[in-house]
């Protein structure tokens, strides 16, 4: 399957492997990973947690990948999104594209990025030393995911 | 005369995700459709009729989401007998 | 050392989890991975054998890096590249790139791979049934470095 | 007269590679270039004096690369005693 959502840690080289040993026609692989930083908006955080919308989640994760394959040469594409509670350096998604050329597969990996991030219902929420509090959708990433409209 | 439904009872599941789940409490219901709520944007204002967190989180100005059947639709959408229908801010993940 | 030209064979997990643990404010990490088509140009590819300039490749990478951390925020950056016998579906390079946001981090990584494709001095050998042939360089590659002189 | 060197010889290391070595049969040599000599398109010219493989593969026409001291350089780049010059195709890694 190509979409996972799961609470358990992702290998970005295992995923790779499978993905290259399984199609020689392979040139090409980008990938993306998501990082908990120790701070954000000026505050320490300590953990995050991340709900989604089971079911729907996977929905829109597996649409925004057929609209990539809609656009680009992708021959292979990944993404792993991890929910639950995170700590600061943890991974929290993988993106993967596997393409012939180069060109397809950055373009490819960045517009799934930029897509779930503004379409794939997911919801951080960070406990810094002030408490909890729902991380606020970012106005830069409606500006990345609009750019791909043209 | 608005238009209604008929006298068969219009069931849907809601479901509230994120900061809204806490606001108002509860992460999922079961609800009858009043009849004359045709559309999401008529049962957003049912739902702020509760008042309280209710009034504040469903009112008009509020940036919410929905999704009707676990795809993102707009205010106008239908709503139909069986209809899973999520309110939720918007997503931030990645 | 950021720059690193080995025959062994790379793991990208690793070198991920050093980057990211070695710095809580990196909250991007975009990566590339070339691998070995099993058909190029239309025939089969048997091995392949990369050459290189020994202290030239290191010191052209590195310069490479350096330009991409003048144009964008990069909190680190990795270029491995193989050098010696490969077959299809093996990893040629790598190319790792973190920052605080994602936007540097890909274009970073894009960046620096266009680059190494028509900067560093690597050269393909590839052994297919009609014997061994040099691989041409590619237009292509020529027009993709070009972009970024914007 | 067209500008010379003094009486030192100036000795270079030349280096080739890939399809270029192979051509030529060997990687590299040391030469003690002819006072005549002063840049690295006159290096080319005097190289590909050598005749066979040497004129082909050196000949004007010819799209190769070179690097003096391990930069790449124009070929009007002055050359000095003690410099490492090599002649290459362009690149085609990753």
């Amino acid at each position: 399957m190509n979409v996972r959502v799961q609470q358990d840690d992702f290998d970005i080289s295992a995923e790779i492997a499978g993905m290259r040993r399984g199609n020689p026609k392979i040139g090409a692989i980008t990938s993306f990973v998501g990082v908990v930083r120790d701070i954000n908006d000026g505050d320490t955080v300590a953990t995050m947690t991340l709900e989604h919308y089971p079911g729907m989640t996977e929905k829109a994760i597996a649409e925004i990948i057929a609209q990539a394959r809609g656009r680009w040469e992708v021959l292979d594409a990944l993404v792993i999104h991890r929910v639950g509670t995170l700590q600061p350096t943890d991974q929290i998604v993988l993106v993967i594209v596997a393409s012939t050329h180069r060109g397809d597969a950055f373009a490819a990996c960045e517009f799934i990025m930029d897509y779930l991030k503004t379409r794939a219902p997911f919801w951080k929420k960070e406990i810094t030393p002030q408490g909890g509090r729902w991380v606020d959708a970012r106005i830069s990433d409606d500006k990345a995911a609009e750019r791909w409209k043209t | 005369m608005p238009p209604q439904r008929g006298d068969n009872p219009t069931m849907i599941t809601l479901l509230y995700f994120a900061r809204l789940r806490e606001a108002l409490g509860t992460g999922r219901e079961q609800l009858a459709l009043p009849p004359a709520v045709m559309t999401l944007a008529g049962l957003r204002v049912h739902l702020a009729q509760r008042g309280a967190a209710w009034a504040t989180e469903m009112a008009e100005g509020r940036n919410l989401r929905a999704a009707v059947n676990q795809t993102v639709v707009a205010a106008d959408a239908p709503l139909s007998d069986g209809d899973e229908v999520a309110f939720f801010p918007p997503v931030t993940g990645g």
